[in-house]
């Protein structure tokens, strides 16, 4: 058998999912290098869709890759991008978010975006039948944070559930801490937070915990983060439960290509993560010790 | 004046066969110097002759390519960036050296503040630095940003600075080039009490009749090398001239042909109002070199900016050759051909940091385009004209204009001026930092322009040079016209008389003494 | 014949402009708070002003040690990510140190040490490049800047570094609690402005700091030693990023790639709209201080009202930073 | 000592120092080809050349702008968010005419003269304020940069504005393809530098540029309309922004609040690489060339190896930058 490049191309770890997302890439192909020594890795990872695009321009030009596992940063922007490494006839694995063509992947792996909001959304609906006040957090205004928001604004419709008001908090602690504290002083009455990211929830609950409001309300993050999922093993009322997002589908996206190439099984299709509510009964098949995510 | 006794003194600061050369061009000779306390030793020479080279070997700004300087009879390494202020060699630079942002106090005590309990002392250095200026008979705020200063000023805070410091060599370079006579009075005073106290000074200047008056001992420079060192009384300002320049210095300024009193008038200013200056009203004719005189400040520029259009105007009229004009931007006053030469030649006049080719075109480039784009070859033989013309002396054309000495910046800055050609030209202390030599030349040419027929400002605060070419004189005071001279009646004596409001115009007598 | 000039009339040395530059940012934050308490009732209490100073207070010092810098000719890009890496260092350092000094302050003081000493260290690293090697200072801190964000990158491997929790709840009041009433880190705020405004105005290096931005030439003419002065600047700088850093690591106790991004432009926008110039020669900590308010409001005024789509947020921070400055400028022309 | 005066003219305006400075950045890009070369062995392919060239183009044509600006003394830090702004209405603005115009050249013609229009405006807006209002042209463009960035989240309604498929596929050529072999993105940008190259140094505008970097006061003096021509720089700006974008939508076919992000620091770097002064003064527009190819070789060689943890890609960039130009400033002492 020949020896096979797989480049590998995810966006650059400037928040704590695309943290995971490196971290379990590296992993992933760590791993795999040692086990398949003719499967040679090329990873890269970009702030934006330029350096992205560039970056998978210069993995075919130079690095004679023949298959591409994807994260695309942007994927609007990279649709035609990706579409030429595709019709370079190399095998293109897209992970996450979705092309704004169809038929350029062979195999998607993702998560579940929209039903990340709509299983908050649920939970929400069931913690608080009377209806309440609640505040979001967002993340920074691109898609995937209107997808998310969408399928929670949906959601909740219909019911006595009131969104005061909602606010970016750009998937950042700081500016986590920062809003919940401004939203702290402007509502008297909060009875749930949705902050749809591990990351922006942290620092939410640090405002909370200064205010001495921890009582009050409930806060939802979202994609599994340890720290939180540790909370909600321990029975944190402040963190009852917390959404899977999880980065490793970048492992799995990274796995089943290489399969592709070494196991001589056709792998192809459509792999959805479910965004799974994590609660104290099944937070156990989500924790790893290992994960710094 | 030099006695003697004198020169029994053993000199405190000297150099000794002391050579310079900045990169492959030498620019000193082999020079011996030396200067003693209680004396004052003057440098003279042309422009780029290296005085100002050698003054800043003899005080740590350079080091010397060769040779040795002596400090006390001690053979010494002159610490570097003026850290030789704290042996008591004190340098005023040629070019202005203050920092703009600064208050007058924060300049004077820059680099020696003083301080109680670690903190500045920021009353005590207000204070002294008040009394310092008083002496200096200078009213200037000491919280006053040096960007609010006149030329004048900043160069009375730089000799306030100077004279602060206890100085046991202090030495200026060209301090008068600015000041007027009144001025330039109260800091020969003030050179005359640091010398009785022992105080050995080295002044440059190309004003030979302050060099007659101040110095004891000459030192001439001419190419780099020493030409001689005399006694001041074994001279007159002829024979110093000579050794400068190196040939006859005969009628430093040009005859005088009288104007034509029925040429037409090119430039009518009536009661013009501007920031600093109140109800103007002169006329310029063809053919006629007009001197404005005054005191430093009295207002004499800020007339000028606001003819050009550089300064607004509140009031009154211009007419240009019988048609009233209006500029408000340089570039309508220059195509109507007027021009306009700032005094202040580092801050205004040219870019330091550019050769001299871009700086001589600068105001004149759309006469260098072809087919819209810039045609260096017709810029280079700008520049070789005007090289010719005023005798600008550099090393090459692309050293940058910051490097030039002085004087040849000055010529630079004319020859920029006259590029555009103009009828009407305003020359702000056209001779600032230049040598006899040049200075010869240039009132040569003054004078030539005039009878060309174009029309000649000269705004000076040298009154032999306002008196030497000028046809009429108007003396400025405060912000106004306090008279205006002509024929007989331009006398050093009238004009100050003037210039510090003995006399105004209208009424004859004394108003006070 | 020589004449005393004593009549040739006083200049006022100061007239209207100075006050207006002087005030404007006085009056720019006096507007941004008239319109906070006509938007919230609560915009006044005590909670939301201390939460306001608290969490400007990491800008604020930060932009201190700037108005130094930016005073003498200088500038620092690489505040935001040299404070990250500060703080991965300092959670590194504490959590390491736990198996020796168990859990307490011992831990706690050696991490503060290990933060003021790389912020020290950091700032002669940018002060060396620029002074000795002559490198723009923009050139050398962007570089930094890079370098720094990558080096916590890879010590966190991507992800975040958490201090060890017990030793987090130690450390927690350092932010959140304080004496009197005033949270510790608007006490240290206050108190390294004040030190910073004596330095500025009170001192040589302040004085010497202004006449290098002002001039360098004339300042290397007068004895200063332009390149220690300067020096000093960017370690100054650096150590008021640890400063900063020291209060921020209690607060979340974590710190990964994401921390302190943007902080430079905030920081060197803090600086100028507070008066100071940013080509150097002038300049005032107590208008930094000013100016890290009005920061730290706009942000506070935002998330106080619903009527601006959160779409248009950078927009009004923009306007206002633009007023901000206008105000102080208005009617200049030099 | 001075030479006689006619053949001062004459001389070469050469020295040493000179030298080194012009060719500093050549070498360090002479040097990062040879890492290249060493690393890969189609470093130097067509394809690979190709690819670094077209995707440098946008920076490059942006960055020739900058040189502009930043040599007559200014800054401007909004062009990343103008570039996505004019991106974001360029494809509304195409979409929008899809009806009455059809699928076709004609649409995108108009969407061009939309891109290069509205770049004009916003550089007509900085320069305004920064001429007429007086206010530092860091805050202004720091204000504006919020306040584009802004518009364009608000426009795509925090997604993302997509170029119609159909009028992408009729758009995509103009990135993608080239006139004998040489993609259209390289030829636009060589022909902007080209013409940068010769507006700097051969018209009037260019030698007030300098002069207005150098000293205002001297070229307000010397007849120069300096806030005419400071002005001109940002209109300059922004119309080069356009046409980066012309390129730019093309290749990606849609803009969000993340398109552009730091650019300006990218161009303003490129421009200081290639050796014109961040004060004023002195500017070469073939220097930012080379600056840009510096920076986008960086990247392209951090592609051809797998040494560097990705993770260290920042501090590689980081430390590349501060070598170029020490290279170019070594041993200089001024
Ligand atoms: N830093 C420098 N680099 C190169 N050449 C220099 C430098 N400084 C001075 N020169 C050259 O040295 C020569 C002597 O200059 P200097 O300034 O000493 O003349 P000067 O006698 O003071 O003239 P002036 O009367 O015009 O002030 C000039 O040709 C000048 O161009
Ligand atoms: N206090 C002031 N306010 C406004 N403008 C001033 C002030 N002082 C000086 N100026 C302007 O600065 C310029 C130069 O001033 P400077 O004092 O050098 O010249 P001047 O007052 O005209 O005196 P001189 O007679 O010596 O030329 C002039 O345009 C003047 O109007
Ligand atoms: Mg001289
Ligand atoms: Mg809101």
């Amino acid at each position: 058998q020949d020896k096979v490049t797989i480049g590998v191309s995810v966006p650059a770890a400037d928040h704590g999912w695309t943290g995971g997302v490196n971290y379990f890439a590296q992993q992933a192909i760590d791993r795999l290098g040692a086990t398949y020594p003719d499967v040679e890795f090329v990873f890269a990872s970009a702030p934006d869709a330029p350096k992205q695009i560039g970056d998978i321009e210069d993995m075919v030009a130079t690095r004679g890759i023949d298959a591409l596992v994807i994260l695309p940063g942007d994927p609007d922007a990279m649709t035609s991008a990706i579409k030429q490494v595709k019709d370079a006839g190399k095998f293109v694995t897209v992970v996450d978010r979705q092309l704004s063509i169809d038929g350029v992947e062979d195999l998607y792996v993702a998560g579940d975006n929209p039903g990340l909001g709509a299983n908050s959304a649920e939970y929400f609906k069931q913690v608080m039948p009377e209806g309440g006040n609640i505040v979001i957090l967002r993340g920074l205004p691109i898609p995937i944070d209107q997808q998310r928001f969408d399928g929670f604004m949906g959601g909740i419709e219909g019911t006595n559930i009131t969104v005061l008001d909602d606010e970016f908090a750009n998937w950042n602690r700081d500016d986590g801490f920062k809003v919940m504290q401004d939203f702290l002083t402007r509502f008297p009455d909060i009875k749930g937070v949705w902050a749809q990211d591990d990351d922006i929830a942290l620092g939410a609950i640090e405002a909370i915990k200064q205010a001495g409001r921890e009582d009050e309300m409930f806060i939802v993050g979202g994609a599994g983060m340890q720290q939180m999922l540790q909370r909600v093993q321990a029975g944190d009322k402040l963190v009852p439960i917390d959404v899977s997002y999880s980065p490793a589908m970048i492992a799995t996206a990274i796995e089943l290509t290489t399969s592709h190439f070494t196991g001589g099984i056709q792998v192809a299709g459509r792999y959805i993560l479910d965004s799974t509510v994590i609660t104290a009964e099944n937070v156990e098949e989500f924790l790893d010790a290992e994960s710094p995510f | 004046m030099v006695d003697a006794q004198e020169t029994s003194v053993a000199p405190i600061l000297s150099a000794h066969r002391v050579s310079k050369s900045f990169g492959e061009i030498p620019v000193l000779f082999s020079i011996d110097f030396d200067v003693r306390p209680g004396e004052v030793h003057a440098i003279i020479g042309e422009n780029g002759a290296g005085k100002s080279t050698l003054i800043k070997i003899l005080s740590g700004i350079e080091q010397p390519t060769s040779g040795s300087i002596a400090f006390d009879g001690q053979t010494v390494e002159l610490p570097p960036d003026g850290k030789a202020e704290a042996m008591g060699i004190v340098l005023i630079h040629q070019e202005l050296n203050l920092a703009e942002h600064l208050t007058v106090a924060d300049s004077i005590f820059l680099g020696r503040e003083l301080k109680r309990f670690g903190f500045l002392d920021t009353g005590e250095m207000r204070r002294r630095a008040r009394a310092v200026m008083e002496t200096l008979h200078v009213s200037v705020d000491p919280d006053a940003r040096i960007n609010t200063l006149s030329v004048a000023d900043k160069q009375m805070v730089e000799i306030a600075k100077a004279i602060s410091r206890d100085a046991r060599v202090l030495i200026m370079d060209e301090p008068t080039a600015v000041l007027s006579v009144s001025e330039t009075q109260t800091l020969f005073e003030q050179i005359k009490r640091l010398t009785a106290r022992g105080v050995a000074v080295v002044f440059i200047s190309h004003k030979l009749d302050e060099i007659m008056e101040l110095a004891n001992r000459v030192t001439v420079l001419r190419d780099g090398q020493l030409i001689a060192t005399v006694g001041t009384q074994a001279l007159t300002p002829d024979s110093i001239a000579q050794m400068m320049v190196g040939r006859e210095l005969s009628n430093l300024y040009p005859p005088k042909h009288e104007p034509n009193v029925d040429a037409p008038v090119v430039l009518r200013v009536r009661n013009l109002d501007a920031a600093t200056v109140k109800n103007i009203s002169f006329d310029l004719r063809k053919g006629e070199i007009l001197g404005f005189a005054g005191l430093i400040g009295s207002g004499r520029t800020a007339v000028a900016e606001a003819v050009v259009g550089l300064a607004q105007k509140s009031a009154g009229e211009v007419t240009l050759n019988g048609e009233p004009v209006n500029f408000t931007r340089v570039a309508q006053s220059v195509d109507a051909g007027v021009a306009y030469m700032t005094k202040d030649r580092k801050g205004k006049g040219l870019l330091l940091n550019m050769g001299l080719r871009p700086n001589l075109t600068l105001l004149t480039l759309k006469n260098h385009l072809r087919a819209g784009f810039l045609d260096t070859s017709s810029e280079d033989r700008a520049l070789e004209r005007a090289v010719r013309r005023f005798d600008i002396r550099a090393r090459d054309a692309s050293v940058a204009v910051g490097r030039l000495s002085g004087g040849n910046q000055q010529k630079l800055m004319l020859g920029k001026t006259m590029e555009s050609d103009p009828d009407i030209i305003i020359m702000d202390e056209p001779t600032r930092g230049i040598d006899v030599g040049t200075k010869q030349q240039i009132y040569h040419i003054i004078a030539a322009l005039a009878a060309e027929g174009k029309a000649v400002i000269v705004i000076s605060s040298e009154l032999q040079e306002v008196i030497g070419l000028s046809h009429r004189v108007v003396v400025m005071r405060t912000g106004r016209i306090a008279g205006v001279l002509e024929g007989a009646e331009i006398t050093e004596e009238e004009i100050m008389r003037y210039a510090a409001g003995i006399k105004q115009s209208g009424h004859d007598e004394r108003i006070s003494a | 014949m020589s004449v005393s000039a004593p009549d040739i009339a006083a200049k006022p040395a100061r007239g209207f402009r100075p006050d207006l530059k002087t005030i404007g940012p006085l009056v720019a934050l006096a507007l941004l708070i008239l319109l906070g308490i006509t938007l919230n009732e609560n915009f006044l209490s005590y909670n939301n002003i201390t939460n306001v100073l608290a969490r400007s207070s990491f800008i604020g010092i930060i932009a201190i040690g700037a108005t130094f810098v930016i005073t003498s000719g200088g500038l620092d890009l690489s505040v935001g990510s040299m404070a990250a890496v500060i703080a991965g260092v300092m959670i590194m350092v504490m959590n390491w140190l736990i198996p020796s000094f168990g859990i307490g302050w011992s831990v706690i003081l050696a991490g503060m040490a290990a933060g003021i000493l790389i912020g020290g260290a950091a700032g002669i690293g940018n002060g060396l490049m620029i002074t000795r090697g002559r490198i723009e200072a923009f050139i050398v801190t962007l570089g930094t800047m890079g370098i720094f964000r990558s080096l916590v990158t890879f010590l966190a491997d991507g992800g975040t570094l958490s201090l060890n929790f017990q030793v987090a709840d130690v450390y927690r009041p350092v932010y959140y609690d304080g004496l009197l009433g005033i949270p510790y880190p608007i006490l240290v705020f206050a108190l390294v402005a004040i030190g910073g405004e004596i330095v500025m105005r009170r001192t040589s290096f302040g004085r010497h700091c202004a006449a290098i931005g002002s001039n360098e030439q004339v300042a290397r003419y007068s004895s200063i030693n332009v390149d220690n002065v300067r020096l000093i600047t960017y370690i100054l700088q650096g150590i008021l990023v640890g400063v900063a850093v020291l209060l921020y690591v209690p607060r979340l106790g974590s710190a990964s790639s994401t921390t302190g991004v943007l902080w430079e432009l905030e920081a060197i926008a803090a600086v100028i709209i507070g008066g100071t110039t940013l080509k150097g020669g002038y300049g005032r900590v107590w208008g930094t201080v000013v100016g890290v308010v009005i920061l730290g409001l706009i942000g506070n005024i935002l998330n106080l009202q619903s009527f601006i789509s959160p779409y248009l947020n950078g927009a009004f921070q923009g306007v206002i930073i633009i007023l901000a400055v206008l105000l102080q400028r208005g009617g200049r022309r030099d």
